[in-house]
């Protein structure tokens, strides 16, 4: 009955990157997505803060202090990369350029609400780019645990947590799942192995629609 | 693997659609697709509304478009220019729809677009025939117009080289209005002298990401 | 009596631009001031279509169908230069980067209001650069012929033309005065050689002030 | 002659002014200005509004200007990060006020000052903690928030190499915010690793025209 781990998660999203997309990778999960992308794609990575085309992480020793991405970790550059400044990049995520971002959350909602920045009480939160990319993305996905880790619902009804974005979620992969926002709801299209449709309802609080063909993830 | 180069411009220009919004890059005779305007010519859509900073002059390019009657509107700063007889005529005889706006915010209009910002407020036109029927409204003691962007379904960029994933750099004053209208239209073409190879650009001097780019023809290619 | 030629204009305009400005310069008269800046001073012409940093006409057979002013001319570039699209290219004038502009006129008002782009009466008018450029510019001059050819007041209390931007002009440079536009009014600050101050002010619409140290045009 | 190379960091920084706005470029270490940053710690001016993406990191840079009590106020699109506390404490004592705003917001704010547009209309942040006090109004369909520009009366940026004009090219990810505080504030101060001669930078590849900066000063140079 194991889920997934955050880099089965990783690689079951990568499958679903396509080639020739644009692709932005938020802190965690996505970030591990960029050292499974199917080699056989070109897939261009966006970071917010100005580049595209990212390669994998440099080698030891290799790094450079002036090429890192959004969450100040060192990466490299491919062939056919481009670097620019924030406007620019901002102009890719909000204008409708870039093609799938990969963000975690800490509550979607059925309606495809995201919320990721702001601990719910807190007076202080890190925004960054998460509402630029959350709403700017032509396809949303969503990169998480299903459940906290006092196991309380992370897919719910209505958010509590300080939004991100309102609508914006396309897909959420979970430990457990692979699931659609649909305009009729919540779509159950993937099961981790050894998960039941009925232990994954219990951990999500919107009621969920199966899927007619209804797959394990293949990991 | 990406590949945007295409093999003609009549294939790079096939889908251009009766009634589409196509932006035209290029100022005073720098930076224009010439061989993509010819291409339209002769692919006959139709009721277009053209964007671009002037009407083009002569018979070629854009008047010639304009001439055979294909564009329904345009939206420009230079409406009125030595050799622009050909859109002067349409307009006169009531076959072409004007927008004249400001070269600047026509820039800017672009680049709103292309950025995903929906309008803006400006203090150009204030107290001019521009402002008609737009809002005024002042912020820090600066009256303001508000205008809005400007998307296009097409754009005919003219740059200097590309690469397969659809990199650019330009050459001088070419580059004008060719990067902001890139990021503005849902399906980009560029017309460029040179293709290299994917990683010959360096990435520090590529003016136009290949995001913004979906096709690309070479200059002196096939039809 | 001779007014000064579209030179002279040129070149007293030329004097009045110092070491380190910014300056654009529009079609008409304006256009001829590049070819009378003065030799010790370092000044960066402003193209609106994407160029800081012009240099003289090129030699015959020099040149380049890429490389041309806002109106269509052949110019090249200086060490120094720098090449940049037209969003950035008018953000350096709507942003009151640019020190001087100097555009060419068919009526001024005493406030200052500018008319330069569209005869009276006219369906069409090429707008271009021309508001964005006098709204933008730190100090906005004039280079124009003190009359129309048919000998009507250019310089007048209230524009008759469509205007191109309000309370803009600074100073104003023509065949037979300099003068500058001030609160108090106009201020006729001199006169070229052999006017005298009532020849131009029966040219001159609104009523002159004469500046205390009123000088003769040094052509 | 124009020459904007200064001989020193605390000859640049001498006219910073109690209750400025300085713009601070940089993100996740790249592209700080940490001479100058640490100039402006010498100097002394105090009551400042800070704009930078985030509120710096353990004692150096923005955060020691910000434990030394010197910002009165930050706005920023991280201010809560692994390593801020010094910030944390001001901001839970009192003594610093906060306005978060989204990062791309937070560019197109700066990008705006620099470019005389006064304000625009942006998807971002609707319906959430941003939209309160913003004006909510729709385009096209799409609900936006009015923004307005930020600009700065020196803004600390970090290039790699200048000449006597100004002219700025960055390197790798180090460009970010740079470009865009140079084109928002009333006096640029670029911090760069290498000056080059006049003419040593290809007018194509030059980021930042010399217009946007009004003085230099070389890393590794007199305090």
């Amino acid at each position: 009955m194991a889920a997934l781990t955050k880099e089965q998660i990783a690689r079951r999203i990568a499958r679903d990157l396509q080639d020739g997309q644009y692709v932005n990778l938020g802190f965690g999960i996505p970030t591990e997505i960029s050292n499974h992308l199917p080699p056989d794609r070109e897939i261009v990575i966006h970071v917010e803060n100005g580049a595209l085309g990212l390669g994998p992480t440099p080698a030891a020793g290799q790094e450079d202090p002036e090429l890192v991405n959004a969450g100040e970790q060192f990466v490299t550059l491919l062939p056919g990369a481009s670097l620019f400044h924030h406007a620019d990049s901002f102009a890719m995520t909000r204008g409708h350029h870039v093609d799938v971002a990969v963000l975690g959350a800490m509550q979607v909602s059925e309606r495809g609400d995201l919320a990721n920045w702001k601990i719910r009480g807190n007076d202080l939160g890190g925004i960054g780019g998460a509402m630029d990319i959350a709403l700017g993305a032509k396809s949303l996905y969503v990169a998480m645990l299903h459940t906290t880790p006092k196991g309380e619902c992370k897919i719910v009804r209505t958010l509590s947590y300080p939004v991100t974005a309102l609508g914006c979620v396309k897909r959420i992969y979970s430990d457990l799942a692979v699931i659609d926002v649909t305009a009729a709801g919540l779509l159950l299209r993937e099961l981790a192995p050894g998960q039941s449709i009925e232990a994954v309802q219990r951990l999500t609080e919107p009621e969920l629609r199966v899927a007619a063909d209804l797959r394990v993830i293949d990991i | 693997m990406i590949n945007k180069i295409w093999p003609s411009v009549d294939a790079a220009l096939a889908d251009v659609f009766d009634g589409a919004t196509v932006l035209f890059g290029g100022f005073g005779g720098a930076g224009e697709a010439t061989e993509l305007m010819a291409g339209l010519l002769r692919q006959g859509a139709s009721g277009l509304t053209g964007v671009s900073n002037s009407i083009g002059k002569g018979d070629s390019g854009l008047a010639a478009l304009i001439r055979s009657g294909r564009l329904a509107k345009m939206i420009c700063s230079f409406p009125l220019i030595k050799g622009g007889e050909a859109f002067q005529e349409q307009y006169r005889a009531g076959r072409i729809a004007l927008e004249t706006t400001p070269q600047g915010t026509l820039a800017e209009r672009l680049r709103a677009g292309g950025a995903g910002i929906e309008a803006f407020y400006t203090p150009t036109g204030v107290g001019t025939e521009m402002a008609e029927g737009k809002e005024l409204r002042s912020f820090n003691g600066v009256p303001c117009l508000l205008e809005q962007a400007i998307r296009g379904d097409f754009a005919l960029v003219r740059a200097h080289k590309a690469d397969r994933w659809g990199n650019l750099v330009y050459r001088k004053t070419g580059r004008n209005f060719n990067p902001v209208m890139a990021m503005a239209a849902r399906v980009t073409i560029a017309e460029v002298d040179d293709i290299v190879e994917l990683g010959a650009l360096d990435p520090e001097v590529i003016v136009t990401p290949g995001i913004f780019v979906q096709r690309v023809v070479r200059r002196g290619g096939a039809h």
